[in-house]
């Protein structure tokens, strides 16, 4: 199965902008199905991008941040080439990773 | 996605050219005349709206608002529709159980022909769509059908509109009375009022577009299908063009037709022909 | 965008008619005459290709009523869905003509 | 605070069961004593999440309270187009910055996104979020310590017929 997560990191200079989206259907826990049950809530809880060794960026999330999750940052220290380390673990115990080239 | 743009934008100019210079084509059938139609049904939106660019009506309702269109461009960085697009990619590339695939059932092997669909097929003396040429792709090679409304139906259409994106639309109309009358009745379909709420399509897509309805701008009727397929915020998810239609019925309070019902066929290919020349810019991302 | 002024006044008036209130309560012979003429008004209006949501859940809503035995209720429903599903018909037969007035030329 | 650096799964079962103990421990610190949003934490504030109001939400997750500062530049729609997917950004010109945090005042839980800036990440972010309705959008940029927000209303209504 293809990965859930889409990352491209671009480096210009000494700053690599990042930008990642993950499919994810991050439930609210306040919708409900065709049925007129309550969707249980299921999002991603933290996402992290490593770099060299190192955190560069960690995002904890809740029920408010959108369906298929966007994210843009920008961080210094990296340059072409660089692995960029992807992962993000949900409320369920769910998790993915995935390794991006900067480029 | 800073190419895909740089592709629309080049390819326009050649493809308004292109329009304009279609040779008329002769009709004789008392008064259908889609050359004529399409002119000013394309001439009409560029004047209602002489500030937008014409190749920008594509990009429905946020060819008509600032402050949406920055949203969308933001969205664009990263298109919610990516998903969508990377798994029909990879569902084009699959062969069936028979070996085959896709590919085999098109011209081109499918690939950059979005522009072209709908087509009169005078076999069968009807419209074919894309989706439905898709589904009888799948039915020959002993594959079951899709939904044609959403999922991977969704995501096909959008690989193959991707292939096909800055590709001018090029719907044609046979000389043939048939296809004058699909085309007469789509036109008729889109102009009907219908629903609880006595709206035709053109109502909200010709009358109004730019002004909203509640919290959404009206898309422009011009363009509307080359978007197709779309990534709906409102839907939380991908939507064919038959999606399209069967909601639009459904907010009028009509109930809606079956996906693919000969209306549903004949509106779409009136709906192509009177945007050829603009380009494809499918998959797209709505509110 | 905006709904046309004539279709909704005649749509508010068979309302009004269907909805008038009962002189005695309804039994089930009258919600029984009152829906097949729903029925047969729906049916025509989805042959010519014209059915209202509005008329689909308001029959739907007469069956329940009555298969819970308020056949006052029943009553009034089916007579709302007649008068929907005549206003689709009308919709539809003056549409017949009407939609070239909308058409860009 | 003690700082978890085991895999991800353990982190989180120690963290459910130790979470409340955590909050406690919080309420109870000194004021300025424990920067509860340190880039070192590891943890995720499970507790701040659950909190209903911005002013609760702020307290669990920060312990303090911010001052509003034009060095905190929000950007977001007026209308938002439909309120599931709602962009919206922060930079600032703030320096020694630590974390970013977003609050939306009208959801059911105003904490929305909170992000770890360490040292060499750029102070800035770019998000989707979800608005239940018509709200105020609050950023919070953690500098030197210190708490700074902008704020902005962001419009939202139903769809309908459109696109």
């Amino acid at each position: 199965m293809a990965s859930s997560i889409r990352v491209r990191a671009t480096a210009n200079g000494d700053i690599t902008e990042v930008q990642a989206l993950i499919q994810h259907p991050m439930d609210t826990g306040f919708v409900k199905d065709a049925k007129g049950e309550l969707i249980p809530a299921h999002f991603i809880q933290q996402l992290k991008f490593e770099c060299n060794g190192k955190d560069v960026f960690v995002a904890d999330w809740g029920t408010a941040v959108s369906k298929d999750p966007y994210v843009k940052f920008s961080f210094k220290g990296a340059k072409k080439g660089d692995d960029l380390k992807v992962s993000w673990t949900d409320n369920k115990g769910g998790s993915d990773t995935t390794t991006a080239k900067i480029s | 996605m800073k190419a895909r743009a740089s592709i629309l934008l080049g390819s326009l100019s050649a493809a308004l050219v292109a329009f304009a210079l279609t040779s008329p084509r002769v009709v004789a059938a008392d008064k259908v005349d889609p050359v004529a139609d399409a002119r000013a049904f394309q001439n009409f939106f560029f004047q209602k709206f002489p500030t937008v660019k014409h190749e920008d009506f594509v990009n429905g309702p946020y060819s008509m608002n600032e402050d949406m269109k920055r949203q969308w461009q933001e969205k664009e960085e990263f298109p919610p529709y990516e998903f969508a697009l990377d798994a029909g990619k990879e569902m084009f590339a699959t062969p069936f159980k028979n070996g085959k695939t896709y590919a085999d059932c098109f011209p081109n092997g499918g690939i950059g022909i979005r522009q072209n669909y709908p087509y009169f097929d005078d076999k069968e003396g009807k419209v074919v769509t894309l989706e439905l040429a898709l589904n009888r792709c799948r039915e020959a090679n002993g594959e079951a059908p899709y939904s044609y409304v959403k999922d991977e139906m969704a995501s096909l259409t959008a690989y193959m509109a991707f292939t096909s994106r800055g590709k001018p639309m090029d719907i044609k109309i046979p000389d043939d009375p048939r296809a004058l009358a699909a085309f007469e009745n789509g036109k008729r379909y889109f102009y009907t009022r219908r629903g609880q709420m006595n709206f035709s399509c053109a109502s909200c897509h010709v009358q109004s577009p730019g002004e909203r309805i509640r919290a959404e701008i009206l898309a422009p009727a011009l363009g509307i299908l080359n978007a197709m397929p779309i990534y709906r915020s409102e839907w939380s998810g991908m939507g064919t063009t038959s999606r399209r239609f069967v909601t639009c019925n459904s907010q009028t309070r009509a109930v809606p037709l079956e996906p693919q019902a000969d209306e549903y066929r004949d509106v779409e290919y009136f709906l192509s022909y009177v945007a050829n020349g603009l380009p494809i810019s499918g998959p797209g991302a709505r509110p | 965008m905006k709904p046309s002024l004539p279709l909704a006044m005649v749509l508010a008036f068979l309302l009004a008619l269907g909805l008038a209130p009962a002189a005695r309560a309804a039994n089930e012979a009258d919600y029984k005459t009152a829906y097949s003429a729903a029925e047969a008004a729906s049916k025509e209006a989805a042959s010519l290709r014209h059915q209202w949501t509005v008329t689909v859940s308001a029959l739907a809503a007469a069956k329940k009523a009555a298969d819970g035995g308020d056949f006052d209720r029943a009553v009034a429903a089916a007579k709302e869905a007649e008068a929907l599903a005549k206003a689709s018909i009308f919709q539809a037969t003056t549409e017949k003509e009407a939609w070239k007035a909308m058409e860009i030329r | 605070m003690t700082s978890l650096t085991g895999p991800s799964a353990t982190r989180r079962l120690i963290l459910q069961g130790a979470a409340s103990v955590a909050l406690l421990g919080l309420g109870n610190l000194p004021f300025g004593a424990a920067p509860a949003r340190a880039a070192a934490n590891d943890k995720y504030p499970e507790e701040a999440f659950k909190q209903k109001s911005e002013a609760d939400a702020i307290k669990a997750l920060y312990g303090k309270t911010a001052e509003p500062s034009d060095k905190v530049k929000l950007d977001a729609p007026e209308i938002a187009e439909n309120g599931g997917v709602v962009p919206i950004s922060v930079t600032t010109t703030l320096d020694k910055v630590t974390s970013i945090s977003f609050f939306v005042a009208e959801n059911p839980n105003a904490l929305a996104a909170s992000y770890r800036i360490p040292d060499g990440t750029i102070p800035g972010v770019a998000n989707r979020l979800k608005m239940a309705k018509t709200t105020n959008v609050v950023a919070i940029v953690e500098a030197d310590g210190k708490l700074y927000s902008a704020t902005k209303e962001v419009k939202v209504t139903v769809g309908g017929c459109g696109g």
